[in-house]
């Protein structure tokens, strides 16, 4: 039999069996929980790679099941989700090595790594998912997994943080649900393709179209935090941090941002919503969503919940570029699809380190952390320039993009809200570092772990640095080949040139 | 071999093995639980045998003591009947399972008895075509049902069961006056017979409002619910379950049958629009209930109430070509009932467990019984409505339904039913994690109960992914074929 | 119109006699001898109508059907007898509480 | 289910005369399965076409029927023992009325049970009358010796269902039909269940009258 039609379907159980055998582990066997964990991501990043390689060659790896009669439950990996599929399973690898260093010596780690799994194997049917019931499946799938997560401390006010966090998600899940069975009774088909599936409704369902459209983007609006659907992203950070990692560079937000890029243009196809007359308004909600999170956040003390709405303000960028409606500002969108995950795990591992370390919560508390932890905060400093958008960073190739697809596509009000957005980033990530390197440190620090002569614990030390690496690699690399970059590019063709 | 295998009259095993059963049981209590499980296990292969028989042969039919219809009574079934059949043998064998473990020894033996002629009623009901043997089994269950709701005592028991004793009486006999109104009209009590000679007559309508009131309070449809949560709630653990998984069902599959074979050809939209109406009524107030209980066993009755509902959104849907509806309604059967069997066991566990069903102190349970936990979460997902489940499959077959005929009222109920199906599910979850104020000593739970709990929810999940298996098989001899009104 | 639509008539009387009362009363004996009263009423209409053939010989198999209906109503009663001793033993009151809830 | 009776009334009067409706429009001829039946007699194995229906067209039910009464029996045993009622005095009359009655009664069953085959009669009302015998017995004090009331007279009881039930497994055995009975034997087959059916309905009723579960090995 054809091995290449069990890839995607390897790639899923690769994470999947792994929650499942770690649900079953004792507490105490944390060799090989660990080994497991890291067998697991290893595993899928393999696998990974080798779709990776398929899809270089033009040759996209594909799973068929039947689901119900005539709609099959379909995992491909098409580019769009390779894009996606490699961030996240790169990002995986790296966050599991933080929680593992996180969560040691803390209880339930055995329940916390499945479901960690299970959030992470969601994820990737969200990326590979080749129509819209196998996207909506593992989208709440997504929704479920992180539930556990989230509350996973057990106090109340995990309790109450879970529970908004599933008022919005699972209203936003049968939002979803709703346009998607709208759909099929219209099309017949779910299937993603290039330039939308709905040629074949005319201008009698315009009315029908919209609705769904409206249906559809607000129900993935609601994990991808746009204004204002994101009242529960700043409570949801009573997580671990590593979760807060996952949630806002890879699982939840992204696959609320990656949702609407599915729609925009394998659903509709770009050109049709144009002409529906629908990006207009996705921009504007975006532009929205930016500008409100850099508000937000200039007025947050506390670090994670700053940097939680600027997660509100990054997201959108990659919805404006899709809204903008044209190739280069699609390359931007697509393309700070990755950098953002890069740049905001750094961040999320950089305050999870400091917490961790020292117990500092607060930006007023961040005095001179900058010596006491030069190499976190320098990979801090990095994933803040980015955010800002200063070269060589990877955050700049997705605002010049975004600049320059604006433009060409003669929405230059755009460039506006990139420079105002700018400034906010800067406003709000400059005095931290300005603290965190200029200013003189305490006497004493909240509360200390020790860790001898370094720093901090290595597996918490290793995810932010290779990070934060990779977030400047992908910006003086972008042009080589399999950058984010090139690959953003080969999208934007399939999406626009094709015939 | 294969032959042999095959002609092996498994319909009738079906209704004789738990007879026989349950009576050994009732001479020597002593083999009770052995026999009790031996026999849910032959059941389930038998209803298999029946359906490898039934995908060769089509539909089954037998007329019992040589004597076609309309003298005697046949056997019949189809794929609606083979769901219905092989659902009563699943949830059947995980609640033999639970029992074993469950019931001290002076309960069990008056346990096994009832619940086994219960099954069998169950079993002689789904395969009926005749609608006065059809009253006969109906009795049948109610008298076991009562008897089981009744068997742990105590004030709230007692008068669940007396009330729902009375409630299950008078519906049976309004079902029976409709019954003696058909024959006497038509001069038959066979479906099949009565399908082809009923016309709109007085008589048609008498008996289908008869018979519908009745079948609607036996199944417990808003408003004519009352009778089900005291009952349900103050019942023990298994027989909660049975009530609410299977006892319930009985009745409803009588009422599809009749409407399917006999009364939807004749056009009734009214009726149909009735039901769909208080279906979409129990959806909300059962879910509104539900969420208000601060007792985890009431909170899942209430959840049964809404669950009925669903089922009878499908009648208004099924104008026309109504397939689609049908399935819909008979996948959420079949996934109710496992969900709902597997909640009512978790129940029990954290019964067992804690002394108690407060919800809002289960302290930590999902590190003290994480099995338990799981088969909750799990249930609640098809309950839900979510993916990958079977309640999942059937809301989208609704939906569709719904979507097509353009009912936005109905789409509206199913999407509200389920946000709030999650609130009452969560409510539950979330506690689940936290620690109670005061934290209490508790008893070890049997394993056995916490897998029959947990192999039912994960059954409920795996016919979610079954659907391009299980829809044939309920298509076998096109039970829906002339389903819903005539446009 | 010969004397079995009398009989069914008085049969369908009967049964909305003991809905009526069915409903009304609160003493679970009163409800429960209802309930046989509304059986009652069905059984007659069964034989009644199935007077109506042409010849003398009555149609037998509602005959039968009657039979069987009595002795599931003997039982049910007995069930419910039983249960509401045990009722009122339990509750000091043969009658039902009000549901909680509603 | 408080509805006030003013509102009530007029809906069951309402009710009322829709039934009535329903029934009066039934034609005034109307055979039913009459004919059938009367056509099929000669093979049934009896004469009274009652039995007829009961015992063999219609066996299943029967069949079904008597374990609704088992069932019946096993409810009430279940909800354990009944509230503490007061001993019936001894009375003379009663106890010399029960001991004259009881032959009789079990005589008068015998006689029904036996004529039910070519006329009115047969097991139900053979069964009933025993079990009448049964009750006055027990009103006039008399108890079941303890050591007949563990499985003798859990035997008794299920006899009727076992008889039913094994006939139903025998005939599937022999004419591959659930109770189909060989022509030849229809007769003696029918009559076997009823003399069966007969005492473990009497038995049954009266253990209903006595209400729960007779102690083991107590002393009366």
């Amino acid at each position: 039999m054809n091995w290449d039609e069990w890839v995607p379907l390897l790639v899923i159980a690769s994470s999947l069996l792994t929650g499942l055998f770690i649900f079953g582990l004792a507490e105490e066997k944390v060799r090989l929980r660990t080994v497991l964990n890291l067998l697991g991501a290893v595993t899928k990043l393999g696998l990974v790679g080798w779709m990776f390689w398929g899809g270089y060659h033009g040759h996209y790896f594909e799973t068929r099941l039947p689901l119900l009669p005539d709609l099959d439950l379909v995992l491909r990996a098409g580019p769009l989700a390779l894009l996606f599929v490699a961030l996240s399973s790169v990002l995986w690898l790296l966050t599991t090595i933080y929680a593992i260093g996180y969560l040691e010596g803390s209880p339930h780690r055995s329940r916390f790594f499945g479901f960690f799994s299970l959030c992470v194997t969601a994820t990737v049917g969200v990326a590979l998912a080749g129509n819209l019931i196998t996207f909506l499946l593992f989208y709440e799938l997504l929704t479920l997994s992180t539930y556990p997560l989230i509350v996973h401390r057990g106090t109340e006010e995990a309790r109450r943080a879970g529970q908004s966090y599933l008022i919005y998600t699972l209203c936003g899940g049968s939002l979803l649900l709703l346009g998607t069975v709208w759909l099929y009774t219209l099309t017949g088909t779910l299937e993603f393709t290039p330039q939308g599936f709905i040629h074949g409704l005319g201008e009698e369902h315009h009315v029908a179209l919209v609705a769904i459209f409206i249906l559809l983007i607000a129900g993935l609006g609601v994990k991808a935090a746009l204004v204002p659907l994101h009242g529960w992203l700043p409570q949801a950070m009573v997580a671990p941090a590593p979760v807060s990692a996952l949630l806002h560079a890879v699982a939840v937000v992204k696959a609320g941002a990656f949702g609407i890029v599915r729609v925009v243009y394998d659903v509709f196809g770009v050109e049709r919503a144009a002409v529906l007359g629908l990006t207009g308004p996705l921009a504007a909600v975006a532009t929205v969503s930016i500008i409100y999170g850099s508000l937000r956040a200039l007025f947050q003390d506390d670090l994670k919940r700053r940097l939680a709405f600027s997660t509100v303000s990054q997201v959108s960028y990659i919805v404006l570029g899709v809204a903008i409606a044209g190739p280069i500002a699609t390359v931007g969108g697509l393309v700070h699809l990755v950098h953002q995950g890069l740049m905001k795990i750094t961040l999320f591992f950089c305050a999870g380190n400091l917490a961790e370390t020292l117990g500092v919560h607060k930006i007023s508390e961040m005095d001179g952390v900058g010596r006491r932890m030069p190499w976190t905060m320098a990979a801090f400093t990095v994933g803040s320039f980015g955010m800002i958008g200063a070269p060589p960073v990877a955050g700049f190739i997705s605002k010049w993009y975004l600049g320059l697809g604006a433009l060409e596509a003669g929405q230059g009000w755009v460039i506006l809200v990139l420079a105002g957005s700018s400034l906010l980033n800067a406003a709000y990530f400059l005095p931290i570092l300005h603290r965190a390197w200029f200013r003189p440190p305490p006497d004493a620090w909240p509360h200390e772990h020790d860790f001898g002569d370094k720093e901090t614990a290595w597996a918490l030390l290793l995810p932010p640095v290779i990070t934060a690496l990779l977030a400047v690699g992908a910006g003086l690399l972008a042009t080589a080949a399999f950058s984010p970059l090139e690959w953003a590019q080969l999208i934007a063709r399939r999406e626009f040139y094709q015939p | 071999m294969g032959d042999a295998l095959f002609n092996i009259p498994w319909a009738v095993i079906l209704i004789l093995l738990p007879l026989v059963g349950g009576m050994t049981c009732f001479l020597w209590p002593k083999v009770a639980k052995t026999l009790g499980l031996f026999t849910s296990s032959v059941i389930v292969l038998s209803v298999v045998g029946l359906a490898w028989k039934m995908i060769g042969n089509g539909i089954y039919r037998h007329a019992v003591g040589g004597w076609s219809s309309p003298l005697g009574i046949e056997l019949y079934a189809d794929g609606l009947s083979l769901l219905m059949l092989a659902m009563a043998a699943l949830v059947g064998l995980a609640i033999s399972l639970y029992s074993t473990a469950y019931f001290e020894q002076s309960l069990s033996l008056r346990f096994w008895p009832l619940w086994l002629f219960l099954l069998a009623a169950l079993n002689a009901l789904f395969l009926s075509a005749d609608i006065f043997n059809l009253y006969v089994t109906l009795e049948l269950i109610g008298l076991a049902a009562v008897a089981l709701t009744a068997l742990s005592g105590g004030r709230d028991a007692l008068s669940g069961a007396m009330r729902y004793l009375l409630a299950t009486l008078l519906g049976s006999l309004a079902y029976l006056f409709g019954v003696v109104l058909l024959y006497h009209g038509f001069g038959s009590v066979d479906i099949a017979i009565l399908a082809q000679r009923v016309e709109a007559t007085p008589i048609v309508w008498a008996a289908l409002g008869l018979m519908s009131a009745g079948l609607v309070l036996k199944t417990a449809l808003f408003p004519l619910h009352f009778w089900l949560p005291p009952a349900h709630a103050s019942a023990p653990a298994p027989v909660s379950a049975v009530l609410s998984a299977l006892v319930v069902k009985a009745s409803f599959y009588i009422l599809l049958r009749l409407w399917l074979d006999i009364f939807g050809p004749l056009g009734a939209e009214g009726v149909a629009d009735l039901l769909g109406l208080l279906g979409a009524a129990a959806v909300l107030w059962g879910s509104l209930q539900a969420l208000r209980q601060t007792r985890l066993k009431l909170l899942i009755a209430y959840s049964t109430v809404a669950q009925i509902g669903y089922l009878f959104l499908a009648f208004p849907l099924a104008v026309g070509d109504g397939v689609a509806a049908w399935s819909a309604a008979a996948y959420l059967a079949l996934s109710h009932a496992l969900a709902k069997a597997a909640m009512f066991l978790v129940a029990g566990n954290l019964l067992r467990f804690g002394g108690h069903d407060r919800i809002a102190d289960l302290d930590r349970v999902v590190e003290r019984l994480p099995i338990t936990v799981t088969a909750f979460a799990l249930a609640g997902v098809s309950i839900m409505g979510l993916p990958p489940s079977g309640g999942f499959i059937g809301k989208w077959l609704l939906l569709e339904a719904a979507l097509v005929q353009g009912r936005w009222d109905l789409v509206v109920v199913m999407m509200v039913g389920g946000l709030m199906a999650a609130g009452y599910i969560f409510k539950v979850l979330g506690y689940a994690f936290t620690q109670a104020d005061a934290p209490h000593e508790s008893r070890p739970v049997p394993l056995s109960m916490e897998w029959a709990a947990l192999l039912l929810a994960i059954a409920a999940i795996l016919v979610g992914l079954m659907a391009t298996e299980i829809l044939p098989l309920v298509g076998i001899g096109d039970p829906f074929g002339t389903g819903g009104v005539k446009p | 119109m010969n004397a079995a639509f009398l009989y069914a008539l008085v049969g369908v009387g009967l049964f909305c006699i003991g809905l009526y009362a069915l409903i009304v009363h609160a003493h679970l004996l009163r409800k429960i001898l209802a309930l046989n009263i509304m059986g009652s009423g069905v059984f007659l209409v069964l034989v009644a109508l199935a007077k109506r053939t042409g010849n003398a010989i009555p149609d037998p198999v509602p005959h039968a059907m009657v039979i069987t209906g009595i002795v599931v109503a003997v039982s049910a009663t007995a069930l419910a007898l039983f249960l509401m001793l045990k009722v009122a033993a339990e509750t000091g009151r043969a009658e039902l509480p009000e549901e909680r809830g509603e | 289910m408080c509805i006030s009776r003013w509102l009530l009334l007029p809906l069951i009067l309402v009710l009322a005369a829709g039934l009535g409706y329903a029934v009066l429009s039934l034609p005034d001829q109307a055979e039913g399965l009459q004919k059938m039946v009367a056509a099929k007699m000669e093979v049934s194995g009896v004469s009274n076409p009652v039995t007829a229906v009961l015992l063999n067209f219609r066996a299943y039910d029967t069949l079904l029927e008597m374990v609704v009464l088992l069932m019946a029996l096993l409810g009430v045993w279940s909800l354990g023992s009944p509230p503490p009622q007061p001993e019936p005095a001894p009375d003379p009359v009663l106890d010399t009325l029960a001991r004259l009655l009881a032959p009789v009664l079990i005589l008068v069953a015998a006689y029904l049970l036996w004529v039910g085959a070519d006329s009115p009669g047969g097991a139900f009302q053979a069964g009933a009358v025993l079990g009448a015998a049964g009750v006055l017995l027990l009103l006039a004090g008399w108890r079941l010796h303890h050591g007949l009331t563990g499985l003798p007279l859990r035997l008794a009881l299920v006899a009727g269902p076992a008889a039913f039930v094994a006939i139903a497994v025998l005939t599937m055995f022999k004419t591959g039909g659930l109770l189909e009975y060989p022509q030849a034997q229809a007769g003696i087959l029918i009559l076997i269940l009823e003399t069966v059916a007969t005492i473990s309905i009497g038995v049954t009723l009266a253990a209903l009258f006595l209400g729960a579960r007779p102690e083991h090995r107590k002393k009366q």
